[in-house]
C-alpha cells in the first residue's frame, strides 16, 4: 500500500468527492492556492464555481454554507484555522447546528466545516487554539479529529457524505505524518474508534496530535512492564463510547489525552462517562492529560511546556497504577 | 399612490397579500394579549407593503430568509394559516411541530427558508441560497428580509460584498422601519439612507416608499429580473414604520418609559399600508367594495379556523423531543 | 434584611458600583430603556457617557469594551442573550481572554460582559442557550452564574472591581425570585461555592437556575429519608473544588446538576474533577443531569422537557445509592 | 513628491521612522531564511510610509492598534528594536516575555495597544481607545491600523459605525497593499477606493498615496486634528504595496504556484517609499548624503546590536508558563 502525507490524503479525499458528486464544492479564503496544501490542485481540476475564493468574511462564507447546503449542495467551507471559526461561531452554533430541528425536520444542512485546530507551530494563541469542545458541546454537529493520513481521508469522506453538518479539524502538527492509503476507495464510519495500540494494562484514550502522543507514552511504558491500551476515536461527536467502556472493562484504568484547555475539554467529558459508566470496573481514579490551563504561548520552548507531553502521559497512567 | 399601468391581477394579489398578513397579525397580538401564546411574538403590522411587495415579484421557486419579525414573510410568500397558527401556540401541528415557534417559522416547500431570531443571522444564509442559484445556473433570486438595525450588524457587511464579488442573485431588502427595539435609526447610524451603503459593495441601493406596497413590487421586479439576468444583487431599503410595539406586551414591560413621541407615533399609524391600497383598490376601480368586504371576511375567517386548528393541534409528544435531530 | 427581587439587587449592584467609581460604565444595544430591567433606572442617574447604548454591533461593542478596558476604564458590556455573544467570541476568547498573557503582563483588561444564559421562557434555540461552558474553558476569563438576588449582587460587586474579564450571567428565570438583600454594603468574592443546603447523603452540584431544582428534589429526597448537601457554585471560573470534594468526602456521592448540553459541560467538569481527585471517597458513580441532548424547544411542553428535572436530579441520586 | 512647507525636523523623523523599519524588516526577513525566527512572520517592506507618515502625526499619549503584519507599527510609534527582536525569537526579553511572537507585540508605555493575528481583530479595540478618550474628556486620539482585505470583515464595518455614532477620535487606516494573502483587494470588493466605504457611516474617506510618507503624514495630521476637535472618526486609504511575501518563506510553501504577474510585482517594487523620501531629502538638501548614510549606519547598528541581545536573551523559564494570567 502506498505510503501518503497527511496533505496528500485530504487532497485525495476532497478531490475524489468532487469528482463523485457535482453538489460538492470548495469555498473559502485562498482556498485556490491553498493556504493549506490539502487544497491545492483542486481549482485546475474543478474550475471557478467548485473552488471557490471568497473576501475575508468568516460569518458571511459560513453562513453561505449553510444557505447552499440547505438549498440542495454540499458546500465544504474552509475557515482555516480553528479560531476564526469564532468569527462564525454564530452560524455555525445557532444556525447549522439548529436548523433541522428548530424547523422540525424540513430541511438538512449537509456541509462540512475545515479547520485546523490546535496549537504546534509556534504562531501565537491567536492561531493556536483547539476548538473541538465547543462543538462537541452542539447537540446537532459532528466533530472529527483524525491523527493519521489513512483515517483524515476515510472520514473526511464520510464527512462530505453525511447528511448532518460536520467540523473536520486537521492538525497542522501532522501535516508531514505518513501512513499507509489504499489505491481504492474506502470510507471510515463517523463515530467509530480505531485502537491504535492494544493493551491490557490501562486504557489511554486521544484523538488527532494527542494519538501520537499517547502512542509514544505507551511504547516508553512498555518498556516499563506497563502495556497500555491506545484509543484513538477519530470522531469526537458522536464518540464511541461503547470501544472506551468495553476497553476500561479490560483494563480498569483511564487516562483521557486532550490537546486542548483542560476545563471542559474532550478529556473532561472522556473522564466524567467513564466514571459514570464503569466506575466499577476502575481500579484507581480517572486521569486527565491536557494543555497547561494557560493561554497558547508563542514561544516554541513555552509552547511545547503548554501541550500535553508523553512525559505527562507517563506521570498520568503512574498515577492509576500507584 | 399612482401606479399607472400596473395590472389588475398584480394588484389584487398585493392587496390580498398585505390583507392577509394585517388579519393574522391583528389575532396575533389579540392571543398574546390575552396569554395564550408562549414566548416572545414581534408583529409586522404596518410594515406589510414590504413582504407583500417582494414577494409578489417572485415566483414559487425563489426563496427568501426572514426575521425575528417574520409572520408577515411567510405569509407574503404562501405560507399556511394552520400551520403558522399551530406553531405560535408551540404544538404539533405547527410547521416546526412546535419546536421552532414565532422567531422561527419555515416552509421549505414554498421557498421559505426560515425565520431567524439572530438579528443580521439571515443574510449569510440569503447569500448561500443565491449562490446554489447561480451554482446549479438556475434562474432562482434569493431574497433577505431584515431590518434597520440589522444593517449595522457585521453580517450585513460581509453578505452583501461577498454577494457582490460573486455576482449572486440576491436581494436585500432593508425594512427600515426607524427603530431597533427602542433605539431610533437615526441613532444607530450616521446617515439618511442605508441605501447608501450599497456604494461600499459596488451594487445598485434604492430607497423605496415601504409603504407603497405597488412600488415595492416594482422596485423588488427590477431588482429580481436584473439578478435573473446575471446582474448580480441589488440592495433596496423600503422606508416604512412599526405600527406598534417592538414585541408585544412592551408596554407592561417597559414600565411607564416610552421612546417614541406622539407625533412621530401618530405619523408612523397614519401611514398604513392596508389604507392606502385599500384607497387605491377602491379609487382606481380595481375591485367593488362588497369583493373587498368578502375577501376580508374570508381571510378572517380563515385566520379564525387557524385559531380553532391550533387550539386542538395537540401539545408534541415528549418523544417528539428527540426526532428531527440527525438527517 | 429586606426582600428583593433578582432584578432589583443586580440594579443595586450596577448604580453602587458606578457611584463607587467614575470609571466603571455600562454599554450595549437599549441599555439605557433596559431590555432587562435591571439596566433601568440607570441612565437617569448616571446620563449619556455613562449608560451608553450602542447600534446592534455585538462584535464591535464587545471590542470596544476592550479597548476601554486597556486604556483605564471599567466597562460593563451588556450582550443581552447568551447567544448573540457568539457574534463577539472573537473579541472575547481572542481578546479580553489572552491579551494580558499575550503581551507578557503589560496590560489587564478588567470589564465585565453581561448576558442572559440559557433557557426556560420559550423563546426558542436562537434565545436559549447556556455559554457559560464555553467560557469555562478560556484560561484567563472568570465565569459567574448566581442562583439568588443576594449571590448575584454581592458577585456582580466583585466582577466590576476584578483586573480580569469576568462574564456575569444572569437567568430570565430567576427574574422574579426573591430573597434577603442587606441594606448595608457587601461583596462576595469570586471562587467561592455556598451551601445552600447542608446534608449527609449525597452531593448535589449545581449553579445559576439549577440550584432550585436541586433544592427541589433535595425536598423530596429528605422527604424519603435521604439528606442531600447543595452547593451552589455560584462562580464558575474559577470553581469551588475544594468545597465540592470537602462535601464529597463527607457524603461520598456526587451528582452534578448543569443545565446546558450534557457533552463537556460544566457538569462534565465537576463530574471529572470528583472522580479525578475524591475517587477512593466514592460510594457509587459520579452521576450528571443536564439538558436533553438536543436545541432547545420552543414548546414549553418541550422546553421543559429538554431541561434538568427535579425528578431528573432525584433519578440520579437513586443511582448514587442503589 | 512635491511637499512645500514641511518643516525640515517633521522630514527627518519621519525619514528616520522609514529607514528604521526598512532596515529592521530586512533583517527579520535575514533571520526568517536562515530559520533562526519561529511561527510566522509578515513583512512590512514596502508600507513603510503608512505607519511612519501616520505615527508622526501622533503624540505618544495617542494610541495605535496594529495587525499581523505589525513590526512596522510598533517601530513607527517608538518601539525598542531590542525588546521587539528578542520577541520575534521568543526570547524572555522580549516585549511579551516570548508569549506574543511576530503577531503579538505590544508596547502600552508608548501607547502601542498590541498587534493581532485576527484580521480586523483590533478596529473594535481601537474603537474602545477612543471610547476611553471621549470618556475621559482627554484629546488622545486612536488609531487603527489595518489592511484591504480586514475591511471586508464584519468588524470593520460594526467598528466605523459605532465610532461613527459616538463621534469617537478614531482614525483607521486601512493599509491598501493590493492583497489579502494570495487573493487581489479588487477580486474581493468591486470598487476601487474602500474610502468610499465612508460614506455608509457619514464620515469622511479619504485616498491617500500610501507611498508618499509626507503626504500620508498631512492626511493623517488633517484627520487628527479633526478627531482632537471632536470632529469623530475618519476613514484613510492609504494605496500601498507590498513587496514581498503575505508571510516569509512564502516561495517553498507555494511550490511553485504564482499569483502576482511579473510587471504588476515589478511596478510595485519601483514604489519603493523609503527611495522616495531618499530622494526627496536629498533633492531638497534637507540632509546631507554624509549624514543620511550614518543615520543608516547607525540604524543598522542597532539592528545588529538587537539581533545579539536577543540571541543572549535567554529562554523562558517554564514556570513563566503560569505568570502574567491573572491581574
Ligand atoms: C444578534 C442579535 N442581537 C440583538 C438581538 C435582540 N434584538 C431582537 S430584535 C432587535 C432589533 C432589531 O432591529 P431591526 O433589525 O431594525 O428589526 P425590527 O425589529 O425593527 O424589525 C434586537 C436588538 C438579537 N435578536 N440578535
Ligand atoms: C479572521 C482571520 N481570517 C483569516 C486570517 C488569515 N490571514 C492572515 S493575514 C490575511 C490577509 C490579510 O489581508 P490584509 O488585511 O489586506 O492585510 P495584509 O496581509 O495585506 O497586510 C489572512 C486572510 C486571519 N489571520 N484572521
Ligand atoms: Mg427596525
Ligand atoms: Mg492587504
Amino acid at each position: 500500500m502506498p505510503r501518503k502525507t497527511y496533505v496528500a490524503a485530504i487532497q485525495e479525499a476532497l478531490a475524489e468527492e468532487m469528482r463523485r458528486d457535482p453538489s460538492v464544492f470548495l469555498i473559502g479564503e485562498d482556498v485556490r492556492i491553498g493556504v493549506f496544501p490539502s487544497t491545492r490542485g483542486l481549482y485546475a481540476e474543478f474550475g471557478d464555481k467548485r473552488v471557490i475564493d471568497t473576501p475575508i468574511s468568516e460569518l458571511a462564507v459560513a453562513g453561505a454554507g449553510i444557505g447552499a447546503a440547505i438549498t440542495g449542495l454540499r458546500p465544504i467551507v474552509d475557515l482555516m484555522f480553528g479560531t476564526f471559526l469564532y468569527l462564525a461561531f454564530d452560524q455555525i452554533a445557532n444556525q447549522a447546528g439548529a436548523m433541522r430541528y428548530m424547523y422540525g425536520g424540513q430541511t438538512k444542512a449537509s456541509l462540512v466545516f475545515m479547520v485546523q485546530n490546535g496549537a504546534g507551530s509556534s504562531a501565537g494563541h491567536h492561531h493556536s487554539q483547539a476548538v473541538h469542545q465547543f462543538f462537541m458541546n452542539m447537540p446537532q454537529i459532528k466533530v472529527i479529529l483524525p491523527s493519521s493520513p489513512y483515517d483524515g481521508k476515510g472520514l473526511l469522506k464520510s464527512a462530505i457524505r453525511d447528511d448532518n453538518p460536520v467540523l473536520f479539524l486537521h492538525s497542522l502538527s501532522l501535516g508531514g505524518k505518513r501512513s499507509e492509503v489504499p489505491t481504492e476507495e474506502y470510507l471510515i464510519p463517523i463515530g467509530l474508534a480505531d485502537v491504535k495500540r492494544a493493551g491490557s494494562d490501562v486504557t489511554i484514550c486521544a484523538a488527532g496530535p494527542a494519538v501520537h502522543t499517547a502512542l509514544a507514552a505507551a511504547k516508553t511504558l512498555a518498556s516499563a512492564g506497563v502495556d497500555a491500551e491506545v484509543i484513538d476515536l477519530r470522531s469526537l461527536s458522536p464518540w464511541d463510547k461503547g470501544a472506551v467502556l468495553e476497553s476500561v472493562a479490560k483494563t480498569g484504568r483511564f487516562v483521557a489525552v486532550d490537546e486542548s484547555f483542560p476545563t471542559c475539554s474532550a478529556a473532561s467529558e472522556w473522564a466524567a462517562t467513564v466514571a459514570e459508566e464503569a466506575f466499577h470496573q476502575l481500579k484507581a481514579p480517572v486521569q486527565r492529560v491536557t494543555n497547561k490551563d494557560v493561554p497558547m504561548p508563542f514561544s516554541p520552548v513555552l509552547e511545547k511546556a503548554a501541550l500535553p507531553s508523553a512525559d505527562d502521559v507517563i506521570a498520568a497512567v503512574q498515577r492509576t497504577l500507584s | 399612490m399612482h401606479h399607472q399601468g400596473m395590472p389588475v391581477d398584480v394588484v389584487i394579489d398585493i392587496y390580498t397579500r398585505v390583507l392577509r398578513i394585517r388579519r393574522f397579525e391583528e389575532e396575533v397580538g389579540r392571543l398574546f394579549r390575552q396569554g395564550q401564546l408562549p414566548g416572545f411574538v414581534h408583529l409586522y403590522i404596518g410594515e406589510e407593503a414590504v413582504a407583500a411587495g417582494v414577494c409578489a415579484a417572485l415566483t414559487d421557486e425563489d426563496t427568501i430568509v426572514s426575521t425575528h419579525r417574520g409572520h408577515g414573510h411567510v405569509i407574503a410568500k404562501g405560507g399556511d394559516f394552520k400551520r403558522m397558527m399551530a406553531e405560535l401556540f408551540g404544538k404539533a401541528g405547527g410547521y416546526c411541530k412546535g419546536k421552532g415557534g414565532s422567531m422561527h417559522i419555515a416552509d421549505f416547500d414554498i421557498g421559505m427558508l426560515g425565520a431567524i431570531g439572530i438579528v443580521g443571522g439571515g443574510m449569510p444564509i440569503a447569500v448561500g441560497a443565491g449562490l446554489s442559484a447561480w451554482y446549479t445556473d438556475s434562474d432562482r433570486v434569493s431574497v433577505c428580509f431584515f431590518g434597520d438595525g440589522a444593517a449595522n450588524e457585521g453580517s450585513f457587511h460581509e453578505s452583501l460584498n461577498l454577494a457582490s464579488t460573486l455576482t449572486l442573485p440576491v436581494i436585500f431588502v432593508c425594512e427600515n422601519n426607524q427603530y431597533g427595539e427602542f433605539t431610533p435609526a437615526r441613532q444607530a447610524m450616521n446617515i439618511s439612507d442605508i441605501a447608501d451603503r450599497a456604494v461600499g459593495y459596488g451594487i445598485p441601493g434604492l430607497v423605496a416608499d415601504g409603504v407603497d406596497a405597488l412600488e415595492i413590487y416594482r422596485v423588488a421586479l427590477a431588482a429580481v429580473e436584473r439578478a435573473r439576468a446575471g446582474g448580480g444583487p441589488t440592495l433596496i431599503e423600503a422606508k416604512t414604520h412599526r405600527r406598534g410595539s417592538h414585541a408585544e406586551g412592551e408596554e407592561a414591560f417597559l414600565g411607564g418609559q416610552t421612546y417614541r413621541d406622539e407625533t412621530e407615533l401618530a405619523a408612523a399609524q397614519a401611514k398604513d399600508p392596508l389604507l392606502l391600497l385599500h384607497t387605491y383598490v377602491s379609487e382606481n376601480e380595481i375591485l367593488p367594495a362588497e369583493l373587498l368586504e368578502a375577501l376580508d371576511g374570508e381571510i378572517t375567517a380563515s385566520v379564525q379556523e387557524a385559531v380553532a386548528a391550533a387550539r386542538e393541534s395537540p401539545e408534541p409528544e415528549i418523544a417528539a423531543l428527540y426526532e428531527d435531530l440527525w438527517a
